[in-house]
């Protein structure tokens, strides 16, 4: 490998350096670029395959416990369930047909890595695109069963979806979400 | 000097070497653990300036250290790890269970070999987490303390096949 | 009179001066106000216990800037009144974390902020890795790996309606 | 017969330390300029400063909700530190750094029981009691980081008092007058200080910004070496009165900096009697100018990095204590000339 | 400027015992100090020993790599070096694919580099946000840590998550590059190099930061090397060494780069190496956009194991499932080693597997580790306002150096 040139570096005068300061300092003071986004009045719409909260299609899954063995930390667990006649299952004692396990999530422990997504081999999992959530206790990041197949709600629905765009005059500026 | 002068000067050390392109590794066994500083000499004149890590592997009769160096300044030689290996043997094994101490009896003494941080002063903060994590004991090492686990773990060689812990009786008040 | 505390004003001043302040206390303008000072003057110590403190960093860049909501990142524990356990805490910074805890003045809060510090993420079985629940009585939990700055936003406004629900004992009473 | 004039007299002055360039219009200033200084530092820096307090007039109360977490936390005192230090030192340092305002006048109806003669002096020598009290914090809490930051304040106060009191000199030897009136008074027949003698000017502002700790040398509460500097003890209301000191020492001194360098009240009318056209008008002249001036330091947070101890002491004697030597001389030089 | 009273060859060994040296122990819940804690022996102001006791973050990567099949060893690394994660993921990919014997496709090497590069970008305006902390500049720190934000927006549109992407898989890579993807990319490197401009006035050439920066923390040639320093911290002493160039990975063969290398080693001249290294690394991201080949994004053994259900998620929304033998990988016996530049310096990986599920020997070194030595023997002699200087000119990531 040929020896590339050090490059040399010059330093700007002082007093020069101290004008351009205050001078650049005092023209981002007047220009209109603020890149901040109001969380809760304005919510980010992020991309289709953003990786959040999620449930699990209940007449897909097959109950292979793929997921439980690919996931790193051990989040998802696999519930005994018993498949009825309606594709739908039910607890343990509940209905007569096939014992099948369902998995549900430990949301205290998922990384979101969607290892669980890539292995499934009938691609049950469905995201939810809900990414902030936050609990009190520690009971309720623990679901159950039924718990974790209500997809999760946004905590503020009503607030302004918007995209980010980088443009140069006004800094990162955001725009109502198509 | 290239891969293959490398290998045939540090034959003449009377190391074992291998070289495997596709994995890219380049072996130098050394079986006298005494013979490590005068091989360690040899490489560092031929253009492996500096240590790049330093760890064991634990095998079932013995434990290995392996040196991991490679080259800044030589041009030709850029491209490649050199890893010197020399097995030391593993002292006695870990005793049985002992509820009563909840223990397996008292900590196992670190292994001596010597220590290359007078050849390759980068050596110096990666042979100190080898010794706290294998207990290979590296004399002529500065100032061999444990610089990444907490006092309650020192003693216990983590990164051996043999380690369990019991969370239990770790306080944290 | 309030009913069942007796007359307040009898006794010698100290034990007066006391009983008032305690009946104060509890007076619903001014742990309002009080409440209303604390939520929007939260401020979290300076203490990264680990890599999640990426993302607590983003928190205060300028796209999410959680100053909007009073959360500025400070340098001493004594000035603060919450303590961010972001993430992993081995035993070694679990202790240090627990003496911040215990220098920091009377109403404190604590968020656990990511998957290692609710339930030990992905390194759970590790030997060096302590949980925060464990050792420091948690507030909120924002799960997530690292979680989004959002989460963490998300988790100080439920951090404000926790401490607007119990604004009756916000005053300490003990001076150390 | 005299003694209901004496009265009115007394109570006048009451109202004019207490109410108008005095305590209330401190704090109300101190709480405003902080609120400024982080909108400002949010604005250079691409974001809202605090917003969510009072939405609709832009964050403005979120001082006033920190005063009131502060007021209302347990306060603690280590057992290492010697109690009586420890609580009263930030309490006097605070009433300390208002006393000067006695001897500021912001206006011509100013009549005090202390002869109007010598306020430039006392007004200069009392400010720099101040920081000796700055000193006693960091020694009386019992923490290495604050003693390094009393030392380091030590170091500091010596090496900016001389080129302080030489930019003063070199006004009062132009003015020939040591009252603050006289120099307005001059400034109004002639041009303002700032334009007649520019070197005092920026040996102020850099004095200024040392001793309010100000960002370039905002060394003391370095808080990336030592953790709050000389408040790292300290919590609840005794921290906010500390963090609002240096905020009323920098009115003081840009009140100070107004009088002799702006022309004091100068569009408004030099000598009228009455309290309103002789003290709130010409006050409010000389309070906006003061504010415009403390907005310009407090700008400075969003622009520069700090300087390290030696860079400053070494400059502190060096250039400052030259440049403040040239400004006397230029002084000099205009009084034999003009 | 500030002068060397300590050469670095006595530098560790001085004895402090006695009254006259104060102890300061800048603590892990210091401003200062990130999650270290850094025992500073001062003579009046100036350090005369330091003594970094680090391990407050160590998370025991290595013991539970070694107790977890071969493709969970993937997020653990990727949680130790938080912002730079695609290096730490493909270091580990890159070895594994040695011992595996696979080969990822062009596509997919060329999407190696396109996240590899957005990532040593968003890890160098996080080094200059700390260093800015450091030296109490809250505007860089707000500036570079905004300035990040539409990267990460990119590697959201390309991966799905903020940071930790789990992006390269033993084979090739996870997702294919959304549609608007170029444009967007295009958007944000012209929205850069404005922004770069605007950081020459305030914090490049900032008088402060040249008074503070200049001659402090001087590292010559020959230290470097001898010490082991690794990164851009070593080009700054001006060993001319990037190990894109020596000991190519991804696809850096065919894309052509320039390594820059200063003289005078010191805080200022690392600060600068750092500036001029996302200029490179721009250059490279607009090169892979446009000579991006088209083709599979995995390799052909793992593509034809898929279930039919999983081709046709791969054909419709180009997303790789994961074939069933990634649960259970069992390499043959044998050793692998690889490296690859990082943002802060060089990844060393070295596998040993003995045909069993889980790695043998996991062993790992990050390049903040081996930058230790700048603490215990370049500090010293210099002053205590120094310290951050040095600790964040240096781009020091504690949980990084913990592993």
């Amino acid at each position: 490998m040929s020896e590339s040139s050090a490059k040399e570096r010059k330093l700007r005068n002082p007093i020069v350096g101290h004008i351009r300061a205050l001078a650049k300092g005092f023209k981002y003071l007047v220009e209109p670029n603020r890149m901040t986004l109001d969380y809760p009045a304005e919510t980010m719409k992020l991309p289709p395959n953003y990786r959040g909260f999620f449930t699990v299609d209940d007449k897909k899954c097959i109950g292979c416990s793929m997921c439980e063995m690919i996931c790193p930390p051990q989040a998802i667990t696999m519930i005994p369930r018993v498949q009825v006649q309606s594709g739908q299952t039910v607890p343990e004692g509940a209905g007569q047909g096939k014992k099948t396990k369902r998995p549900v999530v430990n949301w205290g422990r998922c990384i979101y890595c969607y290892f669980c997504f890539d292995i499934c081999p009938v691609d049950a999992f469905v995201p939810s695109g809900v990414h902030d959530l936050a609990f009190y206790n520690d009971k309720d990041y623990r679901p159950s069963y039924e718990e974790y197949l209500k997809p999760p709600e946004e905590p503020y629905k009503n607030s302004k979806k918007v995209v980010s765009r980088p443009d140069l005059k006004r800094g990162v500026g955001y725009e109502p979400a198509p | 000097m290239n891969a293959d002068e490398l290998k045939t000067a540090l034959e003449a050390e009377g190391a074992k070497v291998t070289y495997d392109q596709k994995r890219k590794v380049f072996d130098v066994f050394v079986q006298d653990p005494s013979r490590i500083k005068q091989v360690a000499r040899k490489m560092l004149e031929l253009g492996l300036d500096h240590v790049v890590s330093v760890t064991g592997v634990d095998y079932p009769d013995r434990i290995e250290v392996i040196w991991h160096a490679s080259s800044y300044s030589v041009d030709s030689l850029e491209g490649l790890v050199v890893a010197l290996r020399t097995p030391i043997s593993k002292g006695p094994p870990r005793q049985a269970y002992d509820p009563r101490t909840r223990t397996y009896g008292p900590a196992r003494p670190p292994l001596p070999v010597d220590s290359l941080t007078d050849v390759w002063p980068s050596a110096l903060f990666l042979e100190r987490e080898a010794h706290e994590m294998f207990g290979i004991e590296f004399r002529g090492h500065p100032d061999l303390r444990p610089i990444l686990l907490s006092d309650d773990f020192y003693g216990k060689w983590p990164l051996r096949k043999d380690f369990t812990y019991d969370k239990s009786e770790l306080k944290v008040a | 009179m309030a009913d069942g505390e007796g007359l307040i004003f009898l006794g010698n001043l100290e034990e007066v001066a006391k009983k008032s302040l305690e009946y104060l206390k509890k007076k619903e303008p001014i742990t309002k106000m009080v409440s209303w000072g604390v939520n929007f003057s939260l401020w979290p110590v300076h203490l990264m216990t680990s890599c999640c403190g990426a993302e607590f960093a983003a928190a205060a860049s300028p796209r999410f800037d959680l100053e909007r909501l009073g959360f500025l990142p400070f340098g001493g524990p004594r000035q603060t009144n919450l303590i961010v356990v972001e993430g992993t805490t081995t035993w070694k910074m679990a202790r240090v974390v627990r003496r911040v805890y215990d220098q920091m003045p009377a109403p404190k809060w604590v968020i656990a902020m990511g998957a290692c510090a609710m339930d030990g993420g992905i390194f759970w079985d590790s030997y060096n890795i302590v949980v925060a629940r464990d050792y420091l009585p948690v507030d909120v939990y924002v799960p997530g790996c690292p979680p989004r700055p959002e989460a963490l936003a998300r988790g100080v406004m439920m951090l404000k309606e926790k401490i607007d629900r119990e604004r009756s004992n916000l005053i300490p009473s003990e001076q150390r | 017969m005299g003694i209901i004039p004496l009265i009115i007299w007394l109570i006048e002055d009451l109202l004019y330390v207490i109410i108008f360039p005095g305590l209330v219009t401190v704090m109300v200033l101190a709480i405003i300029i902080i609120y400024i200084e982080r909108k400002i530092a949010g604005k250079v820096q691409m974001r809202f400063g605090p917003l969510w307090v009072s939405k609709r007039i832009g964050g403005a109360l979120q001082s006033v909700a920190d005063l009131l977490r502060f007021s209302f936390q347990s306060f603690i005192v280590p057992e290492g530190a010697d109690r009586l230090a420890f609580i009263l030192a930030p309490g006097l340092m605070f009433a300390f750094s208002m006393i000067p305002l006695i001897f500021v006048p912001v206006g011509p109806y100013y009549s005090l029981l202390f002869p109007a003669g010598l306020t430039v002096l006392l007004s200069v020598a009392l400010i720099l009691v101040t920081p000796i009290y700055a000193i006693v914090i960091g020694w009386s809490s019992d923490n290495k980081f604050s003693f390094v930051g009393s030392l380091r304040e030590a170091f500091l106060l010596m090496s900016y008092e001389i080129p302080f009191i030489f930019s003063v000199l070199s006004m009062v030897i132009f003015y020939r007058t040591l009252n603050y009136i006289d120099a307005v008074a001059s400034q109004y027949r002639f041009l303002p200080g700032i334009i007649l003698n520019p070197v005092a000017a920026v040996v102020m502002l850099i004095v200024m910004i040392r001793t309010t700790g100000r960002f370039p040398f905002d060394i003391t509460e370095a808080d990336s070496e030592l953790v709050m500097g000389l408040f790292t003890e300290y919590s609840a209301l005794f921290f906010g009165v500390g963090m609002a000191t240096p905020y009323v020492e920098l009115y003081v001194y840009s009140l100070i900096f107004s009088l002799l360098f702006l022309g004091g009240w100068w569009p408004a009318p030099l000598y009228s009697p009455g309290p309103i056209m002789g003290l709130i008008l010409p006050g409010l002249v000389v309070v906006v100018k003061a504010f415009i001036v403390m907005t310009i330091l407090v700008f400075l947070r969003s622009v520069y990095p700090r300087y390290r101890l030696d860079q400053a002491v070494r400059s502190g004697w060096g250039y400052v204590m030259g440049l403040s030597a040239l400004a006397v001389v230029i002084s000099i030089l205009e009084v034999i000339f003009l | 400027m500030s002068e060397r009273v300590y050469n670095i060859e006595e530098a560790p060994n001085i004895d402090v015992s006695g009254d006259r040296y104060i102890m300061l122990q800048i603590g892990p819940s210091h401003p200062g100090s990130g999650h270290m804690r850094i025992k500073v022996w001062l003579d009046g102001d100036i350090v005369v020993k330091v003594d970094p006791d680090i391990g407050f973050v160590h998370r025991t990567s290595e013991w539970l790599s070694e107790r977890r099949e071969f493709i969970k060893a993937i997020p653990i690394v990727e949680r130790i070096m938080l912002p730079d994660t695609i290096h730490a993921n493909l270091s580990y990919i890159t070895t594994l694919e040695r011992l595996l014997g696979l080969e990822a496709p062009p596509r997919a090497q060329y999407l190696r580099t396109l996240a590899a590069e957005i990532n040593r970008i968003t890890s160098h305006l996080y080094g200059i946000g700390i260093f800015g902390i450091f030296l109490g500049s809250s505007t860089v720190y707000m500036w570079a840590f905004g300035d990040r934000e539409p990267f990460i927006d990119l590697m959201e549109m390309l991966t799905g998550a903020r940071i930790t992407y789990s992006y390269i898989i033993p084979g090739g890579v996870r997702w294919d590059m959304p549609k608007g993807f170029k444009e967007r990319a295009e958007k944000v490197l012209e929205y850069m190099e404005k922004r770069l401009k605007d950081y020459d006035d305030i914090w490049v050439k900032n008088p402060v930061v040249q008074s503070r920066c200049v001659n402090v923390g001087v590292i010559d040639k020959t230290n470097a090397i001898r010490l082991g320093v690794v990164g851009p911290n070593l080009r700054a002493s001006g060993v001319y060494y990037d190990t894109r160039k020596h000991d190519p990975y991804a696809a850096y063969q065919n894309v052509d780069f320039e390594v820059p290398t200063f003289k005078n080693g010191d805080a200022y001249d690392r600060l600068l190496i750092r500036v001029e290294e996302i200029k490179q690394s721009m250059k490279i991201i607009k090169q892979v956009l446009k000579d991006m080949p088209e083709g599979k994004i995995i390799d052909e053994g793992t593509y034809k194991q898929l279930n039919p259900v999983m081709k046709k998620v791969y054909d419709e929304r180009a997303r790789v499932m994961f074939p069933a033998f990634y649960n259970h990988m069992r390499p043959q016996p044998g050793e692998a080693t690889g490296r690859v530049e990082a943002g802060r310096g060089e990844i060393f990986f070295y596998l040993r597997s003995d045909g069993g599920k889980y790695p043998y020997r996991f062993r790992w070194v990050t390049p903040s580790f081996r930058n230790l030595p700048f603490f215990t023997h370049v500090a010293v002699g210099y002053r205590l306002a120094d310290l951050p200087a040095i600790y964040g000119s240096v781009d020091y990531f504690p949980p990084e150096a913990d592993r």
